[in-house]
């Protein structure tokens, strides 16, 4: 139960809750990232290929993020916590875009554009919890500005559909690969910061 | 000769789907004007109850936008009349820890009939509307209870997160009654009881080798 | 006569523990030299493989050092005899996807006796030892299948994370099979079945009684 009151005579969310709740949440935004990103690829890309023209990276890719275990594990939480929020800024412009264009599409199908709209709710809920974190590790900071800007609006409304498609297959791929990422980053925070390294 | 207002005080809060909440207050006898007042944890600013209307008489509504799970609601209530005003004891909310989903819905049966093996009942339900499309942000668990319709007492099943159950070790051609409730799987409470559901199990009914 | 080798063809990808992988491929028919050149998504360098041995004849093992994740590999294989050579079609790897953990290890039943209720079982175990869940770097979950003995048919109960079952509806003084595997919690695939744990339920064993 939250601590009422405590020393200070506030009453606040335990960090360990606090953990608890911000994995779930990137937990649930990565299931839905790739039932969405997997639903659009059957429906509308089959046979096009995408995969080979999507590695050209993402818009997150200026912010470096560890690739692997060892990284992840040497860089100081902080950073890491930084890197987290980095990344979800980043994702709020193009999610409520997304969901505005998915609208637009041809019979748009409702279970994609329920889900895209439920991630970008989701996003920023997960966003407000890590401001608060990051704001109870280090009193009062609500983490670096560092994001990363998405300029890709015009190609989600292109004509030529090939393009338009493509433009939608990206995004949908580039927001599976770094729902992942957080999700994978904040599991190894909560074991460290709260189990001790030892879940 | 009017005295100043009774003390007032938060009876209960409840969030049915773990995105909006109500709080309710005990209201004191004569006329009085009543302040919801909150504030969240980590912040000074105090704010007054966005909606007194949606939750009913004496109740403070918080939609999406005013619900947070990351903080702690601080909350009193001010009673005022002509004479004065006395405040609540200050009533601390997380979220989270005031879930309390509406019962399951849709309870059926229906009866299976393998065919090398004798025949068996499964009982079904969904969750209740308001959680469903949520479903991977509210994670429900189920607990059915099961009677023969003229039995005293009930046999209760924790079913985990399953919307189903198999009927097996029920005795043939006799009458039962059925309920259901859920909980998040994590912090919160029981909803109520769904209603009622009778059936009657066939005569030549399998019961579980298992 | 000899012809130029058939093309090769890569058939499978596999990380045991989210931290290496090893890729194989379908070797020709007579003496081929083979060479396994890959690059990475956002690179024009080609690299060849880096190890050719640990994981067996027609394979590579990246290590750790070579082994991103969130990054796709392209991979192909060369075949070369003495009239010419052949390429397989690009295969394209994002480790995150093909890790498939080692079977679940230390199965074990312990007989719980809570003071005032009837007896009941608990299963336990643990993950793979390559596995490192402690960090929280690789999520597991877990699946279990369980039948009498002689019984034909598994009963299969999906368990989450949790690395214990507590095990009520058995027949008491009866003899059961069970088995447990595991796989990530997003992506990758299930490990093989544990190897086969046989226990007997006491006779005086809590059945659920409906």
């Amino acid at each position: 139960l939250p601590i009422c009151p405590n020393e200070s005579g506030t009453c606040q969310v335990p960090l360990g809750e606090l953990f608890e709740r911000a994995v779930r949440l990137s937990h649930y935004i990565h299931f839905l990232s790739s039932e969405m990103f997997n639903e659009f690829d059957e429906r509308y890309t089959q046979g096009r290929d995408f995969i080979t023209k999507a590695v050209n990276g993402c818009h997150t890719s200026s912010l470096t993020t560890p690739e692997d275990k060892e990284q992840t594990q040497q860089i100081h939480h902080g950073d890491l916590l930084n890197l987290v929020v980095g990344v979800l800024r980043s994702w709020n412009d193009p999610l409520i875009h997304l969901a505005s264009e998915v609208q637009r599409m041809k019979e748009a199908p409702k279970t994609i554009l329920w889900k895209a709209t439920e991630i970008e709710e989701q996003n920023k809920r997960l966003l407000e919890g890590m401001e608060k974190i990051i704001g109870r590790i280090h009193s009062g900071e609500t983490g670096n500005e560092v994001f990363s800007q998405w300029e890709d609006l015009p190609s989600l409304q292109l004509d030529d559909e090939d393009s338009r498609l493509f433009a939608f297959y990206k995004l949908m791929h580039c927001l599976r690969r770094d729902s992942h990422k957080i999700d994978n980053y904040l599991k190894v925070l909560r074991c460290r910061l709260i189990h001790d390294s030892n879940c | 000769n009017v005295s100043p207002p009774e003390k007032p005080r938060i009876i209960k809060c409840r969030s049915p789907e773990k995105e909006t909440f109500t709080c309710w207050w005990k209201p004191g006898g004569h006329p009085t004007n009543y302040t919801f007042l909150y504030s969240k944890e980590g912040e000074e600013q105090v704010h007054e109850c966005p909606d007194y209307r949606s939750g009913g008489p004496n109740s403070c509504y918080f939609d999406k936008k005013h619900t947070s799970f990351w903080t702690v609601y601080n909350i009193t209530v001010r009673a005022t009349n002509e004479v004065g005003s006395s405040m609540s004891d200050p009533h601390y909310v997380d979220v989270t820890y005031i879930v309390q989903p509406d019962p399951p819905v849709n309870i059926s049966l229906e009866l299976k009939k393998p065919i090398n093996r004798k025949k068996y009942l499964v009982l079904t339900w969904s969750p209740p509307p308001l959680a469903d499309v949520r479903s991977g942000w509210l994670t429900l668990e189920y607990e059915l209870q099961i009677k023969p319709e003229e039995g005293e007492e009930w046999e209760t099943v924790f079913v985990g997160q399953q919307t189903q159950y198999k009927l097996f070790s029920l005795n043939p051609g006799k009458n039962y009654v059925v309920q259901i409730r859920c909980k998040p799987d994590h912090h919160g409470s029981w909803s109520e009881w769904s209603s009622e559901h009778y059936f009657q199990t066939p005569p030549e009914f399998r019961v579980k080798e298992m």
